[in-house]
């Protein structure tokens, strides 16, 4: 049993190591084409500094990790031999209890003021006051739509361009947009953003991204919002600005088209 | 039974004063206008406390229990503290909500009543 | 701790230890003695009957949740013609909604705090500070009836006809409040509301109860700071029951009121949800749904601590037994309950870092929430000091309180991530969060549970539980739990959320399924090994070996008492006279030194 | 690992007989009983902080919010604080008498407080049906919302109160308590003042302020 036990706590260590060491292709092997176990490529502004918050953080508790599991294992092995005598009679350590107490401490503030710039940077009011409204976003059951101000600028004149599913945003720009929803609560979830925010009725939520790449990621929503909730799903589209320019004119040319300036 | 002396404190007393902070109470409830708010609610609110301290301390005589009932009700003040202050940013002072303002009928005399927020919407310098 | 031989004996009520006659000569009918009993020990076993009931529903929810997420849509084996005679026998999802829903609720409210508190508690108590009873035995039989309505409630939730409640067990509005929004939930979200109010009701029964008895029932000698450390968790854990479960009955009643009232606690103005306009058809408007996040996770974060506490506290005990060893720091170890448990009140606000809260209060609730795992930390090396130089016995319930050290730390630690606000931008509802709690709560709790059932068996029944069995259970159960949960946080690493019933449909999950049958294929294995330990803890209960008042040579006062117990729990006065854990003590020939133990 | 547990042996393991049973009282010198009901009490101080906090924060954070005087009778309601808190000074004048022995002055000033309790049960109740014939329901808007659960919780608590006294003044009038045995007495006027200083709490809150 002695054996038995120690090689299954071992197995939970060495399991562990590997899941943070070989975090890219753990137990299964290479992945088709950027797919991993592990988080996918950050691809806006603030990604780099959640990535990084993650990753120390994870080295932090990777390394208690083993401290705490190394311990263990090697007193279950140790001491769980049958042995002359009697347990070593100790209530404790005051010294010793210090130290540990004191260390985690330490770290854990560190841990703690590091994160308060990016967390600031990402949802205080701050950064997104006093900036250009690029759209509105409303989530819906099950829908995303979004609002854009059109060619003039402006919300709430006629010539607004709404878009369903699909969220065309410029590369390289600050994106600051409106969440809002008028059902149940929603979440805005673009996991190479590494943005989440909920949409909650009644409030309207400053939200802002600025995408260092073109391409389509998945929206998802990430609340709790009925039965349909695991297919509320759109689509991010990031373009290069004139990209953008182009399609905000011709959809704008769509809709009168469809003859739809019934706003 | 008991196990400690019992208090006699004049409960005439008490209730006499409770009952003449009462009839001031509703006095400056009735006198001080509405949107004098710091002075209305200030000024109740102390009656309030006032009145719930005496009932506290000589009617439930906590003033005359051990330390052990004390300690029985020390941590609620406290939590009764941290749940309204964390309540109030994001009930009470949230910058965030927007809804239309609805006029409703009042049911009882049918003057006309604001429930519902003001439009205190975000970023107004966003929305030009 | 070293024995002061000093007792603080204060006389309370009555002279010291008063001595009530005993006139119990008739045998109890059977109803009286097991039914309707104010025994403390047989309400322990009632909610232990009714906890393990549950544990096997929960469970099989969570074989269906598994089902769904490696084989979505597909003919549900055996059960599903006779669940969904109308959708091809797979599950729909509506039902994958409420599946998830009830069995968070089952496990969280019906398993492991019933468990815990309700029947470890109350079968502990009492016997282990020397107590015959606790010192409202009517109140506590009420304690366990006041269940009953609860299970009724929640049943009669599960078997709604339009189908069950469908907001998850945090129950957000308004998908928990407009009718439109989930349908198929219209009463059954009411009757889900009225059961969590009941379970309420009871564990506030019995936590009045645990506190009395605990500050008041104490036997001559036995002061605080000697009590062990289960005894001290179970304390901790009834006044974090106390100062935060009313504020969850205040906000049940508030949605059953909008439920069924149409008041506006948690409407806000201009909804309109599937057409329709709360407003419209007579509800009061302009309440806000994130009131109700911040009432419910003020109890609901108290509350994993109400699941984990105890926890620590049966592994501390059974750890110091089996190492026969004293347990590393005491009072390190009652000082780091006590924080836990008050700084647990400000820590809830980590469930909504991304909910919209105003940010600088996520800011303050994300540095509580990290110095909350400081006292954890001084749990855990505290344990692991136990451990260092001990005469370990690897008998089964040592084998799962390593278990639960194990994972306790696991769960722990990636809790940390999650306290970062940042991080937990993109972790938020992902499987990670799932893997944490699941960590804790069943890598953690239900695994002190394990070891407490193996360890206090003897006491309840008098009888052993199979050790060889109990260890081939362990084994089975430590490797497959670890397949399962371990592996969630690979998911939640690459995106995946929560509560979602289909996630291949993404893009950015199509790769994900394989995974997900890997954990499904050890859920089963999983479920199926706890065949074994069904089958030891009924065999056992009839034909185990007989075993003495102390068949682990401990040293607390539960092992004074015959076994099981009589009426009244002691057959000689105890007195104590040292604290619960001195084991190998050079003051006597064996390793170990029992509390009520007179040495000349 | 199995030779660690001790085998079963009558002759110490076998419970022994017609024991008596140990009941020991250790704690800081105060009755269970007691010590109990503050405990209990503590649960509803922090039951009604849900509801009044809830109340307070939906209240500062409204705009606009109807001058109570307009919806509500404060005169009666002022009326009806008068009658609560002299109920529960008959209660502890009820007390004082037991704790002299005076039996009969318990069932007087218990009666009393039966009454004053009833009667501001039934104000109330005229009150609630006054409001709801001219149309104020619960589900009007939040004023109503609120004001209806916190006073009709309250109310709830009341009706308890009175049974619970209801009960006590039953056991005084078959002369079970004595000045040797009068904490059940104590107990149910501890809640009844609880239940006052809500109300006093909540008349401010909600009709004055
Ligand atoms: C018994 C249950 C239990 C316990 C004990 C905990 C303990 C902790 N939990 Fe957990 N938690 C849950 C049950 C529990 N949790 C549940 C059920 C949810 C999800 C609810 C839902 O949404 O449905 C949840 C969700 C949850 C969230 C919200 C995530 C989200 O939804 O976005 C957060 C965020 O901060 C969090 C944090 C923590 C922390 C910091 C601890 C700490 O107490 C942990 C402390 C322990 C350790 C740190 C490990 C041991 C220490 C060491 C080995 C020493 C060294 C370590 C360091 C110095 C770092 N938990
Ligand atoms: C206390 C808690 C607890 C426990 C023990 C478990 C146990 C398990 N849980 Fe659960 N889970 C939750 C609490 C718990 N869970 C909560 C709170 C949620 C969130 C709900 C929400 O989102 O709203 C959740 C959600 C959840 C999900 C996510 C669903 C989703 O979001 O889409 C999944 C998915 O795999 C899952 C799986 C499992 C599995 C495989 C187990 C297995 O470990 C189960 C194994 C069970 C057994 C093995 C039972 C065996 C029985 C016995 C041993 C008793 C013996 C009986 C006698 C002797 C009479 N759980
Ligand atoms: Cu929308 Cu989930
Ligand atoms: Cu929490």
């Amino acid at each position: 049993m002695r054996l038995i036990a120690t090689l299954l706590f071992a197995a939970l260590l060495v399991f562990g190591i590997w899941s943070f060491v070989d975090s890219e292709t753990f137990l299964l092997g290479p992945m088709p084409d950027g797919y991993s176990w592990w988080w996918p490529e950050y691809t806006s502004t603030f990604g780099g500094d959640i990535d990084f918050l993650f990753t120390f953080i994870s080295w932090l508790i990777l390394v208690f990790f083993v401290g705490t599991m190394g311990a263990l294992i090697m007193f279950v092995f140790k001491y769980s031999k049958k042995r002359e005598g009697k347990a070593v009679f100790s209530h404790g350590n005051h010294k010793l209890e210090m130290i540990w107490t004191g260390i985690p401490a330490a770290l854990l503030l560190i841990i703690a003021f590091m994160q308060m710039t990016t967390w600031a940077d990402i949802k205080f009011a701050g950064a997104t006051a006093g900036k250009q409204l690029f759209a509105e976003v409303f989530a819906s059951q099950f829908d995303w739509r979004f609002r854009y101000p059109g060619i003039d600028g402006r919300f709430g004149t006629a010539d607004d361009i709404e878009s369903v599913y699909e969220f065309v945003v410029p590369v390289d720009e600050d994106i600051v947009f409106n969440l809002r929803s008028h059902d149940v609560l929603h979440s805005f979830f673009v996991p190479v953003l590494r943005l989440k925010q909920d949409a909650v009725p009644g409030m309207t939520i400053p939200v802002w991204f600025n995408s260092m790449e073109e391409g389509t990621f998945d929206l998802i929503c990430a609340e709790l919002c009925g039965w349909g909730h695991y297919k509320m799903a759109g689509r991010i589209t990031v373009v290069s600005r004139a990209e953008f320019d182009q399609w905000i004119v011709d959809k704008t040319a769509e809709k009168y088209s469809n003859g739809q300036e019934n706003q | 039974m008991s196990e400690h002396e019992h208090p006699t404190f004049n409960a005439n007393k008490i209730m006499i004063t409770l009952m003449v902070l009462t009839a001031i109470e509703v006095a400056w409830g009735s006198l001080v206008p509405y949107d004098w708010k710091f002075a209305l609610w200030g000024g109740l609110l102390a009656f309030a406390m006032w009145k719930g301290i005496l009932i506290f301390m000589y009617f439930m005589h906590m003033k005359f229990e051990g330390w052990i009932c004390k300690a029985l009700i020390a941590p609620t003040p406290i939590l009764i503290a941290v749940v309204f202050f964390a309540l109030l940013p994001d009930i009470a002072l949230n910058d965030r909500l927007i809804h239309e303002v609805g006029d409703q009928l009042d049911p009882v005399d049918g003057t006309i009543v604001e429930i519902g927020y003001g439009s205190r919407a975000v970023n107004p310098a966003a929305h030009k | 701790m070293s024995a002061p031989t000093t007792t603080h004996v204060k006389p309370g009520m009555g002279a010291p230890g008063t001595v009530r006659e005993h006139h119990e000569h008739h045998e109890l009918s059977f109803l009286r003695k097991y039914i309707f009993s104010t025994d403390h020990k047989v309400i322990g076993i009632q909610f232990l009957f009714t906890g393990l009931t549950f544990f096997v529903v929960g469970g099989l929810m969570a074989m269906a949740i598994r089902w769904q997420l490696a084989w979505p849509w597909t003919k549900m084996p055996v059960i599903g013609g006779i669940l969904f005679p109308n959708t091809g026998e797979a599950i729909t999802p509506e039902f994958y909604t409420m599946l998830f829903t009830m069995h968070g609720t089952l496990m969280i409210f019906f398993v492991i705090i019933p468990l815990l508190t309700g029947a470890f508690g109350n079968f502990l108590i009492p016997l282990m500070i020397g107590a015959p009873d606790m010192a409202f035995p009517r109140l506590n039989m009420f304690g366990y009836w006041a269940m009953i309505p609860a299970i009724a409630c929640i049943v009669m939730s599960f078997m709604n006809p339009g189908g069950g409640p469908a907001a998850g067990w945090t129950a957000y509005p308004p998908l928990s409040t407009i009718e439109t929004a989930a349908p198929g939930s219209l009463s059954a979200q009411t009757y889900w509301l009225l059961a969590l109010t009941w379970i309420g009701v009871s564990s506030m029964m019995g936590a009045i109860n645990y506190v009395t008895t605990i500050v008041k029932m104490r036997a001559p000698g036995m002061t605080m700071m000697r009590m062990p450390l289960v005894i001290w968790a179970l304390f901790i854990a009834a006044l974090l029951q106390l100062f935060a479960l009313p504020v969850l009955t205040a906000a049940s009643i508030m949605q059953i009121l909008d439920r069924t009232l149409h008041t506006g606690f948690f409407t806000p103005t201009n909804l309109v949800v599937n057409q329709m306009n709360p407003e419209m058809v007579g509800a009061a408007a302009g309440g806000q749904p994130l009131l109700w996040q911040h009432l419910f996770w003020f109890y609901s974060h108290p509350a994993v601590y109400v699941m984990v506490v105890p926890a620590m506290g049966m592994a501390s005990d059974i750890l110091a037994t089996h190492a026969r060893k004293p347990l590393f720091g005491y009072k390190p170890m009652v000082y780091s309950l006590a924080s836990i448990a008050g700084l647990g009140f400000i820590v809830w606000g980590h469930h909504m870092f991304t909910s919209g809260m105003n940010p600088a209060l996520g800011m303050t609730f994300m540095v509580s929430t990290i110095i909350i795992a400081l006292p954890s930390a001084i749990k855990v090396f505290n344990w692991l000091g136990t451990l260092w130089g001990a005469r370990i016995r690897l008998t089964t319930p040592m084998l799962n309180a390593l278990g639960f050290v194990a994972m306790f730390i696991v769960g722990g630690l990636s809790g940390i991530w999650m306290a970062a606000t940042p991080v937990d931008i993109y972790i938020h509802d992902t499987y990670i969060i799932v893997a944490h709690f699941h960590y804790i709560v069943f890598g953690g709790s239900v695994f002190a549970i394990f070891a407490s059932i193996y360890h206090w068996f003897p006491k309840m029944f008098g009888r052993m539980m199979n050790e060889t069995l109990g260890k081939i259970h362990f084994v089975g159960s430590f490797i497959f739990t670890n397949c399962v949960f371990y592996m969630m946080h690979q998911l939640g690493m690459a995106g995946l959320m929560r509560r979602t019933a289909m996630p291949y449909d993404y893009e950015t999950y199509a790769h994900l399924q394989p995974l997900n049958q890997f954990i499904s294929i050890s859920a089963f294995c999983l479920f199926a090994w706890q065949i074994i330990f069904v089958f030891n803890f009924f065999h056992s209960l009839w034909w185990g070996k007989r075993v003495g008042r102390n068949p682990w040579q401990g040293c607390s006062l539960e092992w004074e008492a015959p076994s099981p117990p009589g009426h009244g729990n002691f057959d000689h006065q105890i007195e104590v006279y040292r604290g619960p854990y001195e084991y190998a003590s050079p003051e006597v020939e064996e390793d170990y030194l029992p509390q009520a133990k007179k040495l000349s | 690992m199995t030779d660690a547990i001790a085998t079963y042996d009558s002759a110490v393991d076998a419970p022994r007989d017609h024991h008596p049973v140990y009941d020991y009282d250790s704690g800081p010198p105060v009755d269970r009983g007691k010590f109990a009901i503050w405990l209990f009490l503590a649960t509803e101080i922090m039951f009604f902080t849900g509801l009044i906090g809830t109340y307070l924060v939906i209240r500062t954070g409204a705009p606009s919010w109807p001058n109570p005087e307009h919806r509500l009778a404060i005169g009666v309601t002022a009326l009806n604080t008068f009658v609560l808190i002299v109920s529960s000074w008959t209660v502890v004048r009820g007390l004082q008498a037991i704790e002299k022995d005076d039996k009969g002055g318990l069932v007087k000033w218990l009666g009393l407080s039966i009454l004053l309790g009833s009667t501001f049960v039934g104000i109330q109740a005229y009150e609630y049906l006054e409001l709801i014939h001219a149309g104020a329901l619960p589900n009007q808007d939040l004023f109503w919302t609120t004001f209806y659960t916190m006073t009709g919780f309250h109310g709830l608590h009341v009706i308890v109160g009175v049974i619970w006294l209801f009960c006590i003044w039953v056991g005084a009038v078959r002369g079970t308590y004595s000045a040797h045995n009068y904490l059940r007495v104590e107990l149910a006027g501890l809640y009844w003042h609880f239940v006052d200083l809500v109300w006093v709490l909540l008349f401010t809150l909600v009709y004055l302020m």
